[in-house]
């Protein structure tokens, strides 16, 4: 499907999209600083463009109380759809619960408001740890010692820890022999560091589990510069085109990482809110399905960068979750 | 007469420098004592001692019969002890207007209240600035001031309110005659008042005026405690000396080689026309009242303020600097007044603040060469007759007068065309600053030197040659050679009598 | 000519602020009206806070590096204090503004006593606290139902008279209109104004700022004021923290990392007001709002959050450089 | 008595120093030897470099807000000139000087020219850049591959030449044992105190920095030296950011502010070394090394990030009351 047919499309679109110009949906951010938020961004604005409607970005730059008063801010602008992107479940709930008594329609994505009239879009995390773990269990058996990277406090984080933990119970045989991690920017500079010391103080560690490919980055430059890029295989989630060369190395420790494509995320988190004023039912929570993504298959199919991956493997490309059949898809 | 403070056996060191041994003497009610002393004697650090910025090593002091030992400055106002202290830049707080510099001990102590009363606080601070003369709208912040006016500043400040014990630690050094008289008639009051004096001066005329008795110290002692009346003088500097002092007469040179020359010069807005030429070897003073247009006069030549109109010649060369650092370049020196902003690098040590303007004359390719530096340096200090322990000692350990004395040495380590030496003698002992004349005149060779001063006396000990400046512009001059004083005076004045001031 | 010059040091900055206002007015919908208005004053509310927390240590020659961290301190405390102790909102308040004027007298005596450089110091307790802050919860963000690391279960909540500190808004002609936040920020701000301008505490402060050796000579408690600007400093930069505790309803870690420079920045701003050139609260007010209102015009326009940076930055050396160079030019 | 305290207020700090050293070489296994000692200078090249920048401007009596966002910027730079604009190494490495420098000459420009307070400008200066480095590529980090804006795909690639000043080691005694980023640390270093000690402009400098009237009365070209500072710290930094991004070799979105307060603590803390208290190369050498110790012996003692925190703080107001009080108690 491209833009030129979507625009035939729009004749049958339903109500309110008949005529689209008019319909105003806003984008209220928690997080915008990195490639995740930078591409989630282009999937809402291209997906926005496909539907033909008016779009209003208001960034907080993670200042919660801030991102709340953007919620009353879309409220008074008078637009007819809000998503909310990430943020603090205690922040938001009351905004949110404003926006829907002012007959707003609303849609989260990563953060729970915990009100059944907002759809939860969700990347899910555990997924996305459970993928990479489970990958480094075929890899590696069922005990290895791992280095473990973690900065508690970040909602994301905080969920792919769940993962770990269960995995740790279940296989009693994984013994996480360090945890470190630090959000000093620039992120991956300062991990590398970290991660440089742990290996000096714990060469046998053979796993590293980086769920936040900042992280993983900075592991990799450590294992590089530690020259045990043989000895160690670093597991982690999220891609970027960048995280995609530094995987592609030669003989490159960062084997394997867990993914969904943050366009395509954005994409869904438009379609959804646009069924919602359309008056259709999302369902309470939208699930992007992450893709596991492996060193071998980024060397097998020649895959350099986003566009490739999208291009070489489909799942990546475009989630088919929230598309009825009157719902323009973008050009790719 | 009764006792106000009493001081026994004061001891004090800094570091292995034993600086006051055993000092004892009196303070009386409604008394001036003056307590001379040659620069490093011992005088401010008694004075520090005695306002509670420095505690004493032992010794005791009684204040109207109870043993007072203040712990911090705020401590000794509120117990009645008011200071002057020497250096004008610890007197005032120039971000802040002259009414709050005026009453910042009131505002200090309280006796404000909570609220300032704008209108209360403005009418308390004329009060003060009328009684020394203060001209300047009370708004204006005291960074505005001319070095003259921020002394009375902190004078008018610690008149602000009956002290028992008023300590003024050299208060004249930067003032001219004018000022000092008012201040002078200030001091009566105080003592009739009863209140106890204690007043620290280098200047013989001030001393005249108003000592009752006079405590000399000479290296941290009491060399002499002197009451007859009338007061031996000449005792009081050989006491404080440890000799007589050597009377130099000076053998006034006739050099015919112009070095400087000014045609037409405008000082200042609205001032009139000049014309001024010095001669190579020659020593001029040039003296005036303050605000007159001296220290105007040393930036123009100095290239900090550009002529208002005329021109400068150097050397038959005309000359128009556009910075301290071109003037240098063309031979002209400034040693600056109020050596606290203008000349001390506090960070610095003796060395390093000598060598300051002359730094690439001990550097090859830019590599500091310093052991040659440190040679250089103690040439200096030792010709000028600085008191010191160490080359390498931080400035700030100097007395005021040696600072003083480090400053002008700064410039005597190279030859040049012009010297020029503003207000050099503030702080210098009587010795010191007949040394420091001698030394310009006899080192003077091909060098053309102007000394601003505001004291006549000063100008008769060392110049050749005598100039006048009021109004900003010249008002007179004479040679040297029985100088007839009223009739210099009377230029000096003429300002006054035309009834508008400069500056 | 310099009637000129006067008039521009003295209100060249306010017009900037006023041509602003005007622009965004025009250029940016949703911008005019009380509503707008009310979102910047709120979103600098706390900024603001701190900032004038800071002037008052300029004012005495000093600067505090740690209000960021001390705020963001006792936004975990206050959580603390409620949802693991289960105390109450009194509680929690009175904990922090103790909290909030411990650390600045600590940072005083460290800088009267122990000589150490103002700068120094507060650096060394900026670090110390951000560790601090951490070490109860080892880095988790705080919230009902929290696990503690001893693995019991945090069972108290936010009391509702704690979140109506951020939450509850008065009515002014419009209902629900001025928030506690807004309300706070004025009356903190008016009070620092008076007492620094028309007290004879802040005239003494002032001059231990320009020449603390003169001052102590005249008898001024030199060392007294300066501890007391930090723990003004200290227990503003409290009141900050809470308030943002009680926005977020939640003892959130990521919150405020840019909270110190961007209240530096309104603090520093304010020399430019009515060509002051020296720390002063109404000037600091200024800066705050005119921050405020250049970050809340660039969202209504739909500016990218790197551009808003990039403007913030402009404006500034723009505004000061004029200001300035003109009260140099005249001061000569 | 007094010798005594002179010895300590000299060599307390380096005490303190080698006392880390032995506690961690014991405490901590794999911390003796010579790759974790290399480990600890590489950990702190960046910040060590940066820190000697800010030095040279508290020597002149300024201080640089910039310089983390310089480094940021110059990693961004350097970056897009090989992977977008497909150059050479060395173009990267002369427009990131130049980049720097004319950065410096701004700052210093604002400073002297306009007369804006060294702190205003250069916190402006901070901002402007964080905003301008991210908008070539809208916010996202530069990688071979990535689309511009524009829609076209980035072909360059980072030049190995320009790599090797991450990554290449030389040998010493040990092979591949000292990589080049300390080796241009140390060289800086090494030429940053002589300049400051052994030249004439450095001892002009320190003239300014203690009384700036004087000095020009005297004849320095105060605003010459002063706008020089500025320029060698914003060089300084922008060798940092190059150094960062060979290290990460692609260009990272960061703000940089960790860097800025990290090397103005290794600045500050250099104050207490050998009792200079006042800015000296050789004492932020000491103070930056001083950090990197601390952190890579915490991490191998598998502290969390929050505990490093805390101790780098914790140690460092303890270092210097000590060292300020006692230098304090023995001047008066
Ligand atoms: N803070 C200090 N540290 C070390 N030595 C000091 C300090 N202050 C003063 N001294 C020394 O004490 C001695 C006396 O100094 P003081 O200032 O009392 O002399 P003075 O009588 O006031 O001289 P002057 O007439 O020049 O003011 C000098 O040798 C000086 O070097
Ligand atoms: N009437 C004036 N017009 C212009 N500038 C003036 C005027 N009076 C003083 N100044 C400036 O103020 C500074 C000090 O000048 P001032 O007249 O006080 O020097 P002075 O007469 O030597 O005073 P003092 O006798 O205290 O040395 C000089 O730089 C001068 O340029
Ligand atoms: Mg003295
Ligand atoms: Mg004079």
């Amino acid at each position: 499907a491209g833009l030129s047919i979507s625009g035939s499309w729009a004749a049958d679109m339903p109500a309110p999209f008949d005529n689209a110009a008019d319909v105003k949906i806003a984008l209220v951010r928690y997080l915008s600083t990195g490639d995740f938020f930078q591409a989630y961004l282009s999937g809402v604005e291209t997906q926005a463009q496909a539907l033909g409607v008016d779009l209003r970005i208001l960034d907080s730059r993670q200042d919660a109380a801030l991102q709340a008063d953007m919620v009353d801010q879309a409220i008074a602008l008078g637009v007819d759809g809000i998503i909310v992107q990430h943020g603090l479940t205690e922040s938001m709930q009351d905004a949110v619960q404003r926006a829907l008594d002012a007959g707003i329609k609303v849609v989260a994505f990563d953060v729970n408001v915990e009100n059944e009239a907002v759809p939860q879009v969700e990347q899910s995390d555990r997924d996305l740890a459970r993928l990479a773990l489970e990958q480094a269990i075929k890899d590696n058996g069922e005990s290895f010692t791992a280095g473990y990277v973690y900065v508690p406090g970040i909602a994301p984080l905080d969920r792919r820890d769940e993962t770990w933990k269960e995995f740790k119970e279940r296989y009693p045989g994984i013994k996480e022999k360090a945890q470190f991690g630090t959000l000093d920017n620039p992120i991956a500079n300062a991990n590398a560091n970290q991660a440089r010391s742990v290996l000096q103080a714990n060469p046998d560690i053979t796993v590293m589990f980086a769920p936040y490919d900042e992280f993983a980055k900075g592991v990799k430059i450590a294992v590089d510069e530690a020259g045990m890029s043989q000895d160690i295989k670093i597991y982690s989630a999220d891609v970027s085109t960048a995280d995609i060369a530094a995987m592609r190395e030669p003989d490159s420790a960062w084997v394997a990482t867990a993914a969904t494509n943050p366009a395509v995320v954005g994409e869904v988190s438009v379609r959804t809110l646009a069924m919602l004023l359309a008056g259709e039912d999302p369902g309470a929570s939208v699930i992007v399905p992450p893709t596991l993504i492996t060193r071998d298959m980024l060397m097998d199919s020649d895959i350099k960068s986003m566009q490739d991956l999208a291009a070489k493997l489909p799942a990546f490309a475009h989630a088919d979750v929230a598309t009825p059949d009157w719902m323009p898809l973008p050009a790719r | 007469m009764s006792t106000t403070l009493q001081l026994k056996g004061i001891r004090k060191a800094f570091g292995s420098n034993q600086v006051l041994h055993d000092i004892g003497f009196e303070l009386q009610a409604g008394n001036v004592t003056v307590l001379m002393g040659a620069n490093g004697a011992g005088k401010s650090t008694l004075v520090r001692i005695l306002s509670g910025v420095h505690k004493r090593d032992t010794g005791d002091i009684i204040l109207l019969g109870r043993t007072f030992n203040p712990k911090t400055p705020m401590d000794a106002v509120a117990q009645g002890v008011v200071t002057v202290h020497q250096g004008i830049n610890d007197g005032v707080v120039p971000d802040l207007d002259i009414a709050s510099n005026l009453l910042l001990e009131y505002l200090a102590t309280g006796g404000s209240g909570f609220w300032i009363r704008q209108g209360a606080l403005k009418k308390k601070a004329q009060a003060l600035a009328d009684l020394v003369g203060i001209s300047s709208s009370l708004d204006t912040p005291v960074h505005a001031l001319s070095l003259a006016d921020r002394q009375l500043v902190a004078i008018a400040r610690a008149m602000a309110y009956e002290p028992r014990v008023m300590i003024l630690d050299e208060p004249t050094s930067s003032l001219s005659a004018a000022e000092a008289d008012t201040l002078f008639s200030l001091i009566d009051k105080l003592r009739e008042h009863g209140v106890a004096i204690l007043y620290i001066s280098h200047r013989m005329s001030d001393i005249r005026r108003l000592a009752d008795r006079i405590v000399v110290m000479r290296d941290g002692q009491i060399s002499a405690n002197l009451v007859e009346q009338p007061l031996p003088l000449n005792e009081a500097v050989n006491a404080m000396l440890g000799r007589s002092m050597d009377n130099t007469t000076l053998t006034i040179s006739q050099t015919t080689t112009p070095s400087l020359r000014l045609s037409n010069a405008v000082l200042a807005q609205g001032a009139h026309p000049f014309d001024m030429t010095v001669h190579e070897g020659e020593v001029v003073a040039i003296v005036g009242l303050v605000g007159s247009g001296k220290s105007a006069l040393a930036n123009v030549l100095f290239g900090i303020n550009p002529l208002i109109s005329g021109t400068l010649q150097l050397a038959d060369k005309p000359y128009c600097p556009t910075s301290p650092a071109k003037a240098i370049a063309a031979g002209v020196f400034l040693c600056p007044r109020d050596r606290g902003s203008n000349a001390v690098v506090p960070d610095f040590n003796l060395t390093h603040n000598i060598t300051l303007p002359f730094l690439h004359k001990y550097s090859r390719f830019s590599w500091l060469r310093t052991r040659h530096e440190e040679k250089r340096s103690q040439q200096l200090l030792d010709e000028i007759g600085v008191v010191y322990q160490n080359s390498n000692d931080n400035i700030g350990t100097l007395s005021g007068g040696n600072q003083q004395k480090v400053s002008v040495a700064r410039w005597l380590s190279e030859s040049c065309r012009l010297l020029i030496l503003d207000e050099p003698f503030q702080g210098v002992d009587i010795q010191a600053r007949r040394d420091i004349g001698t030394h310009l005149r006899n080192a003077a060779g091909t060098r053309a030197t102007l000394v601003l001063v505001s004291e006549i006396d000063e100008a008769t000990e060392i110049a050749d040659r005598i100039i006048v400046i009021a109004e900003h512009t010249l008002a007179g001059e004479q040679i040297n050679q029985e100088p007839d004083l009223d009739l210099l005076l009377s230029m000096m004045a003429s300002a006054n009598n035309l009834g508008t001031t400069a500056a | 000519m310099n009637k000129v010059i006067n008039l521009a040091i003295r209100y060249g900055f306010l017009t900037l602020l006023v041509g602003l206002v005007v622009f965004f007015s025009i250029a940016a919908d949703g911008f005019a009206g009380p509503h707008s208005a009310v979102f910047i004053f709120q979103s600098v509310a706390i900024t603001g806070i701190l900032a004038l927390g800071v002037t008052c240590t300029l004012v005495v020659g000093g600067f505090d590096l740690s209000i960021g961290s001390v705020a963001t301190s006792s936004l975990m405390l206050s959580a603390y204090v409620m949802v693991v102790w289960e105390q109450s909102a009194l509680v929690a308040i009175v904990l922090c503004l103790l909290m909030g004027a411990l650390v600045g007298l600590v940072n005083g005596w460290l800088i009267v006593r122990m000589r150490v450089p103002d700068l120094l110091a507060t650096l060394g307790m900026m670090f110390l606290l951000i560790g601090l802050q951490r070490i109860p919860t080892q880095g988790r963000s705080i919230a009902t139902g929290m696990t503690l690391p001893d693995g019991t279960v945090a069972q108290g909540t936010f009391s509702p008279a704690f979140l109506a500190l951020g939450r509850h808004r008065f009515d002014l002609f419009i209902e629900r209109l001025l928030p506690v936040s807004v309300v706070v920020l004025l009356v903190i701000a008016v009070l620092v104004f008076l007492f620094l301008n028309y007290t004879r505490h802040g005239r003494l402060m002032y001059a231990i700022g320009s020449n603390e050796r003169a001052s102590s000579l005249a008898g001024v408690a030199v060392n007294k004021y300066k501890v007391t600007a930090y723990v003004i400093s200290g227990v503003l930069a409290s009141v900050g923290g809470m308030l943002m505790s009680a926005r977020l309803g939640r003892g959130d870690i990521a919150s405020g990392n840019n909270l110190l420079l961007d209240s530096v920045a309104a603090a520093l701003i304010g020399y430019a007001v009515l060509g002051a050139a020296r720390p002063n609260a109404f000037g600091t007010a200024m800066g705050a709002l005119f921050v405020g209102i250049l970050l809340q015009g660039l969202t209504m326009m739909n500016a990218p959050y790197y551009t808003q940076d990039f403007v913030k930055g402009a404006v500034l050396v723009l505004a000061l450089m004029f200001t300035f160079s003109l009260s140099a030019r005249q001061r000569r």
